[in-house]
């Protein structure tokens, strides 16, 4: 099926998100959209899908112009959509959201949910995911739950497959995994429209690049193109991809974790006898298969879910305080879902980059707020990390989701701390931005605070760490240097430990290895 | 719709009495002039002086307490000759208004005007009409128990208010008389006078409540039942009736207007009623002031003036026995004499 | 911000004024780059469309179906129906006159008597609006409180009648100096409707007990506890069993503002001072911020350090306290004594109060003289032509309704949709 | 991909996040608290040497049961016992991380309300069927309010607007079945006149986003002025032609209707009490197992995820409205031709309110909400029933109890309830 977006204009009162965009994606071709946090990316993809609708311009089918007055024409037009922000309903169960809108039935509209089961573990074997169709979603880490969306994309059986950041929170093999199946899906003449704001990818798989900056089409580039070349054309200046970074001046060991243990209400240990130690100036990644305990652990540091064992922070220690007390203790804490658990969404960005000190100076004084300190405080973080909004009295929600991103990281970031922890710090931000987060973590380090990174990202994992910890069903396999290859760390990951590991990896079996454990682990969990 | 246009001679009242230029108004309590009560009574007796006396009429209904006051002053702009307040909450409000306009004549049902404690004053413009319930509920008491079968009879209220538990205490005395006199046990359920507790249904809406516990009662044994609660009777007539097409033989007994008349579907299971005569004493009232004749003498109805009495006995006219009647009829005298005192904590001043 | 001069963020000088925490979109100014001529035209059609027009042309519509049930229950007019077609003009003229017989009632009731002979008859109407706002607007300023911070007080009801036992209370039993007392009786007021109120708060904080069961039970609980007091001599300080208390003291009244014509009171200027709070409450304090965040996103404010649970409690209060204070108003103010009924429908009235003016104190304080003057000007219509009092309920739910649809009334009236950046952000 | 052909298991996160531990203690630790205080109240402290008498059976019933008289003290202390073991078997169920059954909480709450009745009835009698048979009756407007409720609030309409429904379907109802003298077709008018109130609903919430609760709140207004204003202008003065209904006659289920105890209680009512239960196994079913439930709740979670795999929100919530509504007004004939038969003002009496705690406190589910709905009928039946054998505690304190057991049962038994996360939002798209 082909595909052509033709001047495609889409305002939010007075900001253009997109303007007279052009697009044509032919068919069984892989077209990769670049472009910075809120170039318009999202909406474009919106607009397409008929969840939006555009002020002008027009969409074609096959040459044929349509209309779509909402998702549900879309569908019938063949066209399927994985979301940036999950269309996922929480309390439903894989099977559940994976079947709604074409559900199996047994006569009587009554339910068939154990084929919408068969089809989803069929699925979900197929690329390795380990779905369990009977899972609630909302207990899902985001990982997972993105798992879910493609699946929930891929049943379909669309002609075109609009994939909005799809793996923005996969691991690398499961990554690779989706590009063999998007490779599968172009052989068979899909047309895939593919978002993504990691080069590697876009290099791997994309037959077109088109580049989108402010709403505008910038241009296009070839899948040859290098890496920063590309990266510049986003951003609209030169980026270094790598981090640039002094080895770490491990200072004295303020934050330490003796056997956490993090319990689920049947009494198993999804946190099991954790311990390790932060020292300061140092960042410890905690790298894992999404499941792994990573989420609760760094919830545990927080006190949002009951543990046992010991966290101290400069001596004090954290286990049975609440929340307030911890945040007040020092910690500064981006959980892994930033709609859900980092921001308020109908909040402005200024109350939300005040939302942990707004009760406190220069914020307020007494119990009155001071406006005008938030305001500054909002336009110095607007400005210092680059987050496109129409101004700090916007809403956050209205912002697209790296933005979004950023107002969490800015919001930690700039006030003072004693240990950091992040869960996915980076999670769908543009190249440009995560250089500049990844050099504010490592300022952050240098100042001399224990910083702790929850990734699935090898890539991050490997750009921060300074000591690497490698989680599995709950416990710490081992804490290895920053250098160790990846194999091992895929290895670890799949449960092995690390003198095995090292053991295993010999030069010549590394990669293949490292990719079967690792995929054992991610249908495991 | 293609009738004769009428002719342009106007004036000409077709109705029975001469048209006037006096106006009679009248302001409800939160129960409204559908409360199936004393509003209702009281605003039948208003149209009644409408139709017979040929009066204009004014008409404010309030929906809750916080409109008496401004509803009377609201009757006070239509320059009413008579404002007539229905119930006691409308006491206070009806002495500030009765202070502050001198020459506006005013009534109040079931009350006396009250200064703002709740102390009764006197005023040259305000005619307190009210009623001794208690002593036609007392021969209702007394009837009851002559004619139960099972040895229990029940009485429940809407809320415990005065203008309800008088009926209740009346009947509940009534009762005590009848097996005084004649050295029986009837049970009252539903009403304890000494301890002024009992059965009430906590509003006068949900009939389904009066209904069920009219059920209950029945299941207790009462075979005859006094609702005090508006339209939540009509849940008693429903449950009587449902019981007697199970079997059983239960009445009921209506109050404040001939539940006979007033429910003809249901005439076959009303006993008789406890009858206020509210709005035949709003009509009288209109028509002495009308007349120039307003006095501020406090009006009390009883069953000497028949402002209270106990209805005719219609369908079961034939099944209450003549000494009953008799015996009844004897009360009545006595109670008017004096020779019985029917008192009650709820009894007017 | 860090790029100003590109086209697809607005300018600096685009952001609307200092409401931080203005929930909805609101950017007054056009795109830059408009000529004057377009921003007059649009001033035009904004001032059509825009909140005021539409709610004024919701009003007309409100008034227009409430005319046709006027005209069709009205006996004068509806004889004419039978000759209509003999003589059509007569229909005409007597429903005319009965609609503007009816709204001319409702109008002199309400607002301003134009028949009147004096100062004091010209404008009692208005303050007679006023004085039934009071305590609306102070119940409804506590519901929006609770509603903005996602818990729903359908309880306001039983919380305005705690208040006003409280407050009636101490207001015919202590004897306090002048001006002590009231303040005491108002105290006593809040702290009844604001224990009332925690009671769900704690329940919800606690069990997870939802307030909207708790607050619905609570409301007949506190209905039938004070039914109960007024059956003692305790609280009716006598004998007789009329189920009334004494009136509050001389020093327990809140002063008349306008003297013994008027019934207007100090209560109205404790419902501007609430709103004040309220405002200053909700937009301008670590309090409001926290109730907001925690209403908006639990979850959120929890990763933030907000307790959650002891907010749910301290919002209810708040919310509680303001509804007592309306009870404490309603009382001291006009009814002086306390009686089973001293609530009326005031804790449901507020509700839709509050709501109407989309939680927001200022809209409030408009939508509760609105809600009043349609009540008052209501009564008077009654009184002036016999249109029975429920008609009038559907007059004003109508009106309500149709405020809160500018789009409907839009629809009606053909408007065009307003620019979406100059819309109001309708509830 | 071929690795992956281990067996899917459930990821230890999922159910971490479920629940925390501490929350599973709380229902053993209430009914255990519960157990012990009526073993002390009502089986160890009373005096001894009193009888209780149950009344079994009504004097139509076609196997006549005799009236069981016990001795009160004794048969309260073994009731309050087995109450006890019960609450000591749910805390056994905690402690091995096993599943409380939900016929706990139900088993242990007949044997408590045995166990104090035995008490509050000692020295009397009084008759069980009645008492249940009373706690239906009061039930069904409840739990007909409840079930249109949640109709509309599974799929993201609030609706405060029962009690208008309840009242107009009332109205209706009484109408209609006067004119054509048939209780039946009150039945049929009911539901329709319960639509009006819910298309005005639809319309402002679900077409014009106006807050949903503001127009449920108005829209009872509005019930309450049309259906007095009627009423005063034109049923009263017809009341014999307009206001006079038939009333449905009880049926007798054949066979069932005979079965003691349960056959008077449950299968001699009218049409409406069959049509509520069918109405709950309906709605159960299709809310939880057919393609029409799965995408309603799904609307009512999540509309956006409802719209982009295509299902209409906007008119999937304009249909639930609708039918909510009916229902809803379905129930309001039981004010009428379901009791009393005329209708009169405000007669619904604020249970609208009340069937709307029942929704929530049911977790909008049909069985819960009957559970709830039963819950306050028993309540309140007890309640006159206890007042009419005589006690010392003042009316207004008896009329408290239905409202005071709700409190508790929500506190004490339900806790947290979530409603549907899209309730009450109206789905806007740009
Ligand atoms: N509903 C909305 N209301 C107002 N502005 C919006 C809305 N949705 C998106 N925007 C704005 O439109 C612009 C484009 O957003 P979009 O989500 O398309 O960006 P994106 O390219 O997908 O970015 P990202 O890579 O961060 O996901 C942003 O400035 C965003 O703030
Ligand atoms: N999302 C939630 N919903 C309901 N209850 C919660 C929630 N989060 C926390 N709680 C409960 O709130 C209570 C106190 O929470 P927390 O410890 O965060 O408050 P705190 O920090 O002590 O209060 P404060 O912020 O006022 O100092 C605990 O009982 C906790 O279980
Ligand atoms: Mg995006
Ligand atoms: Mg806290």
């Amino acid at each position: 099926m082909k595909l052509e977006l033709r001047g495609i204009t889409k305002r939010f009162g007075p900001l253009v998100a997109n303007d007279h965009i052009d697009l044509v994606v032919e068919p069984g071709q892989v077209h990769a959209l670049l472009g910075e946090n809120g170039a318009g990316k999202s909406t474009l993809m919106n607009v397409l899908f008929g969840l939006y609708q555009a002020d002008e311009g027009e969409i074609l089918v096959d040459d044929a112009a349509v209309a779509f007055k909402g998702p549900g024409d879309a569908l019938a037009a063949g066209i399927g959509m994985v979301h940036q922000h999950f269309m996922l309903v929480p309390v439903f169960t894989v099977a559940e959201n994976v079947m709604l809108g074409h559900e199996p039935t047994r006569g009587g509209g009554l339910l068939d949910l154990d084929a919408a089961r068969r089809t989803v573990r069929e699925l979900s074997d197929r690329f390795g995911f380990g779905l369990d169709p009977d899972a609630v979603v909302e207990d899902l880490p985001v990982g997972v739950q993105q798992r879910v969306e493609i699946v929930k994309a891929l049943v379909r059986d669309a002609r075109v497959l609009i994939l909005d950041e799809p793996t923005a929170v996969l691991t690398p093999q499961e990554t690779d995994e989706l590009i063999a199946i998007m490779r599968e899906l172009k052989a068979q003449g899909t047309s895939i429209v593919f978002i993504t704001h990691k080069l590697r990818e876009v290099k791997a798989v994309a037959d077109v690049i088109t580049v989108i900056r402010r709403g505008a089409v910038v241009g296009e580039a070839s899948p040859d193109a290098a890496e920063t070349e590309l990266a510049a054309m986003m951003v609209g200046r030169s980026v270094s991809l790598g981090v640039d970074k002094e080895p770490a001046q491990p200072g004295e060991v303020t934050f330490r974790v003796e056997h956490l243990t993090v319990r689920d209400p049947n009494g198993i240990a999804v946190v099991d006898d954790v311990s390790f130690a932060v020292a300061r100036g140092e960042i410890l990644a905690v790298a894992g298969v999404q499941g792994n305990g990573q989420t609760e652990l760094s919830e545990a540091v927080v006190g949002l879910v009951p543990a046992t064992g010991s966290i101290t922070l400069e001596g004090r220690e954290l286990v049975g305080l609440s929340p307030h007390e911890i945040l007040d203790a020092g910690v500064g804490f981006v959980p892994e879902d930033r709609t859900v658990d980092g921001l308020v969404l109908d909040f402005t960005v200024a109350e939300n980059l005040v939302l942990d000190v707004y009760d406190r100076r220069p914020f307020a004084r007494g119990i009155a707020l001071d406006l005008g300190a938030i305001r500054d405080n909002a336009r110095a973080r607007i400005e210092e990390y680059d987050i496109r909004t129409q101004g700090p009295s916007q809403e956050v929600g209205r912002l697209s989701g790296g933005n979004q991103q950023k107002v969490v990281m800015a919001r930690e970031l700039s006030r003072p701390l004693k240990v950091f922890v992040a869960s996915q710090p980076t999670r769908g931000v543009d190249v440009g931005s995560i250089e500049f987060l990844h050099k504010r973590i490592v300022a952050e380090r240098d100042a001399g605070t224990p910083v702790v990174i929850v990734s699935t990202e090898l890539d991050e994992v490997a750009a921060l760490a300074d000591r690497i910890a490698v989680m599995y069903r709950g416990a710490v396999v081992g804490i290895v240097p920053a250098d160790t290859p990846r194999a091992v760390l895929g290895l670890m990951m799949a449960g092995v430990s690390a003198e095995e590991a090292h053991a295993q990896a010999t030069e010549t079996e590394l990669d293949q290895l490292a990719d079967e454990h690792t995929h054992e682990t991610g249908a495991q969990q | 719709a293609c009738g004769q246009a009428p002719g342009d001679d106007k004036g000409s009242g077709t109705g029975s009495a001469a048209a006037s230029n006096f106006k009679a108004c009248m302001v409800s309590d939160s129960g409204g002039f559908n409360d199936k009560s004393f509003n209702e009574s009281g605003y039948d007796g208003l149209k009644k002086a409408e139709s017979d006396l040929g009066v204009k009429i004014a008409t404010a209904e309030s929906k809750q307490e916080s409109d008496f006051a401004p509803n009377i002053a609201n009757m006070e702009q239509q320059n009413c000759n008579l404002i007539i307040t229905v119930g006691f909450l409308l006491a206070t409000a009806t002495g500030d208004a009765a202070k502050q306009h001198s020459d506006t004549k005013f009534a109040i049902v079931d009350s006396t005007a009250q200064d703002a404690n709740g102390k009764t004053i006197t005023l040259d413009n305000v005619k307190p009409i009210s009623f001794d319930t208690a002593q036609a509920a007392y021969l209702a008491g007394y009837l009851a128990a002559g004619m139960t079968k099972t040895g229990t009879v029940a009485t429940y209220g809407g809320i415990q208010i005065p203008t309800v538990t008088i009926f209740m205490d009346g009947f509940a005395d009534g009762v005590a008389k009848y097996n005084e006199d004649n050295g029986k046990s009837v049970k009252v359920l539903g009403w304890d006078v000494k301890k002024q507790n009992g059965s009430f249904t906590g509003d006068f809406e949900d009939q389904s409540k009066g209904q069920q516990l009219t059920q209950t009662f029945i299941s207790q044994g009462a075979d005859i039942i006094l609702p005090v609660a508006g339209p939540v009777g009509a849940g008693t007539l429903a449950a009587a009736k449902d019981a007697n097409s199970d079997g059983k033989d239960v009445s009921v007994i209506w109050v404040d207007s001939d539940g006979a008349v007033a429910n003809p579907d249901y005439a076959s299971i009303i006993l008789s009623s406890v009858v206020k005569e509210i709005g035949a004493a709003v009509e009288d009232v209109i028509k002495t002031t009308k007349g120039g004749s307003f006095s501020n003498d406090p009006y009390v109805g009883t069953l000497e003036n028949k402002g209270v009495g106990l209805a005719p006995f219609h369908d079961f006219d034939s099944k209450v026995p003549q000494d009953l009647k008799d015996k009844i009829t004897q009360l009545q005298q006595d109670i008017i004499s004096g020779k019985i005192k029917v008192e009650s904590k709820s009894s007017p001043e | 911000m860090s790029q100003p001069e590109e086209p697809g963020t607005a300018p600096e000088a685009a952001e609307p004024g200092a409401d931080l925490t203005g929930r909805g979109p609101s950017q007054p100014d056009g795109p830059p780059g408009d000529t004057g001529e377009a921003r007059a035209s649009r001033a035009l059609r904004d001032a059509a469309t825009g909140t005021f027009g539409v709610t004024v042309l919701a009003f007309v519509l409100a008034l227009v179906i409430g005319a046709l049930l006027i005209v069709f229950t009205t006996d004068s007019v509806t004889s004419t129906l039978s000759y209509f077609f003999s003589r059509p003009g007569d229909f005409f003229s007597a429903a005319w006159s009965a609609v503007s017989d009816s709204y001319v009632a409702m109008f002199r009731g309400s607002i301003i008597n134009d028949r009147g002979w004096s100062f004091t008859t010209v404008f009692h109407p208005l303050t007679e609006t006023m004085t039934v706002a009071t305590p609306l607007i102070i119940a409804a300023l506590g519901v929006a409180v609770a509603f903005r911070a996602g818990l729903f007080n359908i309880g306001a009801q039983g919380q305005v009648i705690l208040g006003a036992t409280f407050a009636g209370y101490i207001g015919f039993t202590w004897h306090l100096p002048v001006v002590v007392h009231v303040v005491v009786a108002i105290v006593g007021g809040i702290l009844g409707g604001a224990i009332w109120a925690s009671i769900a708060g704690v329940l919800r904080a606690r069990t997870g007990a939802h307030e909207v069961i708790v607050t619905i039970m609570l409301n007949y609980v506190a209905l039938y506890f004070l039914a109960y007091l007024l059956t003692t001599r305790f609280f009716t300080h006598s004998s007789s069993n009329q189920p009334k208390s004494p009136a509050v003291g001389p020093n327990a009244n809140l002063p008349l503002l306008l003297g013994e014509q008027f019934r207007l009171n100090a209560g109205f200027l404790v419902a501007i001072l609430a709103a004040v709070f309220v405002w200053w409450l909700m937009t301008r304090s670590t309090w409001g911020f926290r109730f907001r965040a925690v209403g908006s996103n639990p979850n959120a404010s929890r990763n933030a350090g907000i307790g959650v649970a002891t907010t749910f409690i301290a919002v209810m209060a708040v919310s509680g306290a303001l509804a007592g204070l309306a009870g404490a108003v309603q009382v001291l103010g006009t009814e002086k004594s306390v009686t089973g009924g001293i609530a009326g429908s005031l804790g449901f009235d507020a509700i839709t109060v509050a709501l109407l003016g989309r939680s927001k104190p200022m809209g409030i304080f408009f939508a509760g003289l609105l809600y009043a003057a349609l009540d008052v000007g209501g009564r008077s219509m009654e009184a002036a032509t016999g249109t029975p009092i429920d008609l009038v309920l559907v007059i004003q739910s109508l009106v309500v309704l149709f405020i809160a649809a500018p789009p409907l009334v839009r629809a009606i009236f053909r408007l065009p949709a307003p620019r979406p950046d100059a819309k109001g952000a309708h509830a | 991909m071929s690795a992956a052909t281990l067996e899917p298991t459930g990821s230890p996160a999922a159910t971490a996040r479920a629940a925390t531990g501490g929350k599973a203690w709380r229902l053993p630790i209430t009914l255990g608290v519960l157990g012990v205080l009526a073993l002390l109240l009502f089986g160890l402290l009373p005096a001894g040497g009193r009888d209780t008498t149950f009344g079994l059976s009504t004097s139509t019933d076609f196997v006549h049961l005799g009236p069981v008289t016990v001795p009160s003290k004794a048969t309260a202390a073994v009731l309050s016992v087995l109450a006890i073991l019960v609450a000591a078997y749910a805390g056994w169920c905690v402690s091995r991380a096993r599943r409380i059954s939900r016929w706990v909480p139900i088993v242990f709450a007949v044997l408590w309300v045995l166990a104090f009745l035995t008490w509050a009835v000692a020295g009397k009698s009084t008759s069980l069927v009645s008492l249940l048979a009373g706690s239906i009756f009061l039930a069904v407007p409840l739990a007909f309010g409840a079930l249109g409720g949640l109709i509309g609030e599974r799929a993201g309409v609030v609706n405060i607007a029962i009690e208008g429904q309840l009242l107009t379907g009332a109205f209706g109802a009484a109408v209609f079945a006067s004119i054509v003298s048939n209780a039946y077709l009150g039945l049929v008018a009911a539901p329709v006149a319960g639509l009006v109130i819910g298309a005005l609903l639809a319309l402002f919430t679900v077409k014009y986003h106006v807050n949903q609760i503001i127009v449920g709140v108005v829209l009872n207004v509005f019930a309450v002025g049309l259906t007095s204003f009627l009423y005063s202008s034109v049923l009263k003065e017809n009341a014999a032609t307009l206001n006079s209904p038939p009333r449905l006659p009880t049926l007798a289920i054949p066979v069932l209707g005979d079965i003691p105890v349960i056959g008077p209680v449950l299968f001699r009512q009218t049409l409406l009490v069959y049509l509520l239960y069918v109405a709950i196994v309906v709605v159960a079913i299709a809310l939880f197992r057919t393609r029409w439930g799965l995408r309603v709740r799904a609307v009512g979670e999540y509309p956006a995820a409802a719209d982009t795999v295509g299902i209409d929100v906007n008119r999937t919530r304009w249909g639930n409205v609708l039918l909510g509504s009916m229902v809803a007004g379905l129930g309001g004939a039981f004010f009428t031709v379901g009791s009393v038969g005329a209708f009169s003002q405000e007669m619904t009496a604020g249970k609208g309110y009340i069937a709307l705690a029942a929704m929530i406190l049911g977790r909008w589910s049909p069985w819960g909400a009957l559970g709830a709905a039963l819950l306050f009928g028993f309540s309140d039946k007890l309640q006159q029933v206890l007042g009419v054998l005589g006690t010392a505690i003042p009316n207004q304190f008896m009329l408290m109890l239905p409202y005071v057991v709700t409190i508790f049962a929500v506190a004490g038994l339900v806790g947290r309830v979530r409603a549907p996360a899209a309730d009450g939002e109206p789905y806007v798209k740009e």
